[in-house]
């Protein structure tokens, strides 16, 4: 799950890692309340679960409680990467010397959470890790020990040469590992960790993704969510249970088991057609989770097809026919159904759809085929 | 021949009692898995279809002897309950349950190799030698005794993908569904080393999809010594970057990941990928002829 | 260190693990104030760092205050193992149903935490582990992941067939280990662990040693240290930083290296004497370190014969020689000294004891053997 | 022939610019040991007797393929110093610093088990392989090249014992101070199951002491399966049981680790004990002879 800077950054604040004074704002009027509670240079920026933010203008320095208006005026509501700016951060400026990265990801290789520091901050870690690899330094950190103070020492000497600012970098990189580890994250990173004139560290920005699987253990950071951001049939689907994930095509599918919906959409795409979401409804037979499924489906104006493709194993073919049925009467589905089924319980399963007039394949090619040849050529 | 599971498999269930332990104890025990023993806590001396229950894997073990286990406990407690099989002695844990924490994984994951513990998943299918024994939720009937292996990171995917092996006429050695997370504890290279020492197997099916390195880890091993005939399919070919699909491992997070650059490296190393599952038949009976 | 079954049941009620309401005393009078406080029958306990106390009388019960201070006049001041006892325990008595035996110990085999359980509670464990080791479950704890939830259902199924005990005796067992690790303890134990009439668990009597090397890490433990059952001599070695034992023989032995200070012991009842203590001075060679060994000899009054048993490695033996001369001169040492110098400025050490007239050695058999020999013969 | 240091050892000393560091630096360096490196925090580009100094294991064993370390640190950093050399991939480490907490060593023991990682100590006075390489802090002057393994628990008794050995003319083909505390990295049968590999050991003097079973597993392992002959002292035989004898190892609990105890075991497994030093080269002369 992913969360705002200005969530990671409370986080940090908890751990003792400073970050500058300031707050959220939703309006333009709030923006110039907490420019001028601050009263000084503010920088206002874009809270979007997406990169880029600079480039596309979502952040911008202003001098003056009116000018932080202005400037917020212009952010809220922006599109950057598709998605609208409901939320700025504004916060005093920093009169930065020097930017480090420092970062700490689960890693799948090593599968250990790994420390990556840079000099080279202030920009994208993947750039630098392509462009000057020898400027990052990557440690796996063994998980039964965490990262110790030899350690911190090390990485904190890697990204500053004085030896002040070592010292005042290692309790800061000990406790991006204590946070990281004590909340269940999948990624955390500050970048850039400033040093201002004075010699004052400063996480400046900063990522947080925490790990869906250790969402169970903290139940409180579902309030962490932004809702609003979501899809609406995304947020339906994670209310259900289901998996599901829009996107841009027009043969909306609903398959049992996330590799198959995956190879679904890649079925679709070598035929020709386009597929309008990943849907995987799970292992389980019940036929509710069918109905939910095209509850979802249907809210898509650009769906004309909907595949089913379903491997019987656990999941039984005919109580998916059962949910099917009931939700093309229920629902008034009328989008042409294909519908591709095999294994446990099949024969049952193609009597009940027989009685609403659904088209059965037992080949996912066929079926496939079938649903691209309907595009745009069929209404139920 | 097989790897992992076979007529020696003993085998322990860790949540038998459970909705779905019972179901799919029933299952295996109709494919002909020798299951010995089921472990419910509390739930000791009660039995699951003929199967004795016991509190703890610690006197399951001592008393039936199982030598592997699978796990259908819920994600809270499964951590427990493989760091529990281990302590008792299991050499290879089935682990089908999903969603337990990516941290805990990583400690056991480290924990386990130190004692040369083979865990498969999490969030696995499970394992089958067809004809030997099946450990997991895999639908029994679609599978025929055979010479080539398979390895996948999904469920259904593999399912589709053995149905259409099967029909062509390639019976299977052993299927492994090594798990859709983020660290799972046994990876592709581990089962092509597993393979590559079974006389049994003559020929791999290699099922990636986005997400991580596992399969170009794998491409490197296969291209510096691997020596069966491979063909591999990845799923996820038009999945976006940065949204999960379904398995918590699948996800392109940067450019890392994607299937474009899995099936380069594969086929760089020398091992044909399918564009669709349709079509993995055929290549196999090809790169077999030719190898 | 080992502590005092009233400090240990602190160590226990601060993690949640039940103790019965009561307090410390050191006179008879505050323990009939104890025991109106309480207004129950009272267990009056000394408080002593050796086993055995019930066999010795140093346990009673009281039923009425008046009753507790008899009981309690007889328990202070008598002796139990040669140790005075000076403070009692005194303790609301429990209704005892059943009593089992919950213990960890820091394992030198496995070099692992190990913990041991018995439903034979109330009595030696090694006694249990003598005659009915069926009865105890050990299981090593792996440090790294802790008492993980199943073992610790596991010990407590061992302990209790009731499936309402086990589910009570759990965080027990969950605390006692957390408490071990926490604390840094070389041995903690619950024994009797009792389950009383109404179905409550009491920690009812506790044992904690403290590992010394952990004892840096929790400076506030030196507190728990009862300097006054100390033997002076004992507590002066300590505080010089000396490792010294005192014994019930007279020939003092002064040795560097803790090896062959107990082999100096051993050689010199091997050749027919009694040694009057275990003295290592260690590695260094501070002349001080000498003054300080020989000021603590002194004060034993059993001493007749001072044997110097030095091997010189990083320990030079000139500087062993200054701090003898020193301390022979300043400290008017009266008992004869005896010395075996070998190894590193041997010759330079000869010359500086040549002029205090010393013996000398290079043999550490002859030299003992002129110890023995000088045993009720010589006065200085 | 020798084992765990010989002329490849390759050192660095962690620690190295403290008082006994630096003083014993000199002392290895002067005994033809090849000290590569030191280690200081905040002290890397200084030199110690010629010896380069980094600011941490990593950069000293990239920059000078240190293979073995040695540790002069306080006790409460030796922890850490002994992680940081093995994840710098330092494959021997010998700890002099004493009063490390049980509970850390516990942790570490099995942590440099898994990778294979020879911890000699805490509170080791060092290993000597008499002409070739000495790691630690014994006094040079008393070894003597030869075929004799001499393992104990303690410094100046081992120095008692080998000055003993020496002056009968027994050489030694490697000396190792396991150290004196209650967990130590490596035990008597670690180190007879490496002289049984060595051909440049012929004779073993094992020198115990109250306190744990070591000695015992020890005699177990000489009945089992140690072909060469071995002579053993105990010291502690007059020692009262309960109280710590300087060694935080030293120490009868209740009935064990009596000195009576493990000289009745060792002698029931053929091993002849000694009463006091002094006897020792006459019985290993006979038990030699005898073998």
């Amino acid at each position: 799950m992913k969360i705002y800077e200005y969530q990671a950054k409370r986080f940090l604040a908890r751990y003792g890692i400073r970050v500058q004074p300031g707050d959220v704002a939703e309006t333009p009027d709030e923006v110039y309340r907490i420019a001028e509670q601050l009263g000084t240079d503010v920088v206002i920026k874009a809270q979007v679960h997406v990169g880029g933010r600079g480039k596309a203008g979502g952040i911008k320095l202003a001098r003056t409680p009116e000018e932080a208006r202005e400037k917020a005026e212009a952010i809220l509501g922006m599109k950057i990467k598709g998605i609208t700016v409901s939320k700025v951060l504004v916060l005093s400026a920093v009169d930065i010397e020097s930017e480090s990265y420092a970062g700490l990801v689960m890693d799948r290789r090593t599968k250990k959470p790994v420390f990556m520091v840079s000099p080279a901050g202030g920009i994208d870690i993947e750039q630098v890790a392509k462009e000057t690899p020898e400027k990052i330094l990557r440690y796996p950190v063994d998980p039964f020990f965490g990262l110790m103070p030899s350690k911190a020492r090390e990485l904190a000497s890697f990204l500053y040469s004085d030896r002040e600012q070592v010292k005042q970098a290692i309790p800061i990189l000990s406790k991006l590992y204590r946070m990281f580890i004590e909340n269940d994250c999948s990624l955390a990173e500050i970048n850039p960790l400033v040093v201002d004139k004075e010699g004052v560290f400063w996480a400046v920005d900063a990522k947080i993704n925490l790990d869906d699987n250790g969402l169970s253990r903290h139940p409180e950071f579902e309030q962490l969510r932004d809702t609003e951001v979501e899809a609406p049939q995304e947020r339906a689907a994670r209310e259900a249970n289901l998996s599901y994930v829009k996107l841009d095509g027009n043969i909306a599918c609903c398959v049992n088991g996330a590799g198959l919906a995956m190879t679904t959409m890649d079925v679709i795409k070598y035929y020709g057609g386009k597929p309008a979401n990943f849907l995987d409804i799970g292992g389980s037979s019940n036929p509710e989770k069918v109905v939910n499924a095209l509850k979802i489906i249907k809210t898509d104006p650009n769906v004309e097809v909907i595949l089913f493709n379903i491997f019987g194993g656990i999941t039984r073919c005919d109580d998916v026919a059962e949910g099917l049925k009931k939700a093309v009467l229920e629902l008034n589905i009328s989008s042409p159904v294909v519908v591709r089924l095999t294994g446990t319980n099949e024969e049952e399963a193609r009597k009940i759809l027989s009685t609403i007039g659904i088209r059965v394949y037992t080949s996912m090619d066929e079926a496939v085929k079938c649903a691209v040849a309907l595009v745009g050529k069929e209404k139920r | 021949m097989s790897i992992i599971v076979d007529e020696g498999t003993k085998l322990l269930v860790q949540g038998i009692t459970g909705r779905d332990g019972s179901f799919h104890t029933k299952q295996m025990l109709a494919y002909g898995t020798n299951v010995v023993a089921g472990v419910t806590p509390g739930k000791g001396g009660e039995t699951v279809e003929g199967v004795p229950v016991f509190d703890n894997c610690r006197e399951a073990v001592e008393s039936t002897g199982a030598n592997t286990s699978v796990l259908f406990v819920p994600a809270p407690f499964a951590p427990d309950a493989i760091f529990e099989a281990k302590e008792a002695g299991i050499k290879t844990i089935v682990c089908i349950t999903e969603g337990i924490p990516t941290l805990d994984m990583s400690k056991l994951y480290w924990w386990l190799r130190f004692d040369s513990v083979t865990l498969i998943g999490p969030n696995s299918p499970g394992v089958i030698s067809p004809g030997k024994s099946k450990v997991g939720i895999l639908p029994s009937s679609i599978f025929k005794k055979g010479t080539v292996g398979v390895v996948s990171r999904s469920g259904t995917l593999t399912y589709e993908i053995v149905y259409n092996l099967t029909l062509a006429g390639f019976g299977q050695s052993t299927c492994i569904g090594i798990g859709g997370d983020q660290i799972i504890g046994t990876s592709f290279v581990d089962v092509l080393e597993m393979f590559a020492r079974d006389d049994g197997t003559e020929a791999v099916v290699l099922i990636g999809e986005i997400g991580g390195t596992d399969e170009q880890d794998a491409a490197e091993y296969i291209k510096r010594e691997f020596k069966k005939p491979v063909v591999a399919f990845i799923a996820g070919q038009t999945a976006p970057p940065g949204r999960r699909m379904g398995h918590a491992g699948a996800i392109i997070s940067g450019s890392e990941g994607t299937a474009r650059e899995k099936i380069e490296v594969l086929k760089s190393a020398g091992v044909p990928v399918a564009p669709i599952p349709s079509r993995i038949p055929e290549l196999l009976k090809e790169t077999v002829e030719n190898h």
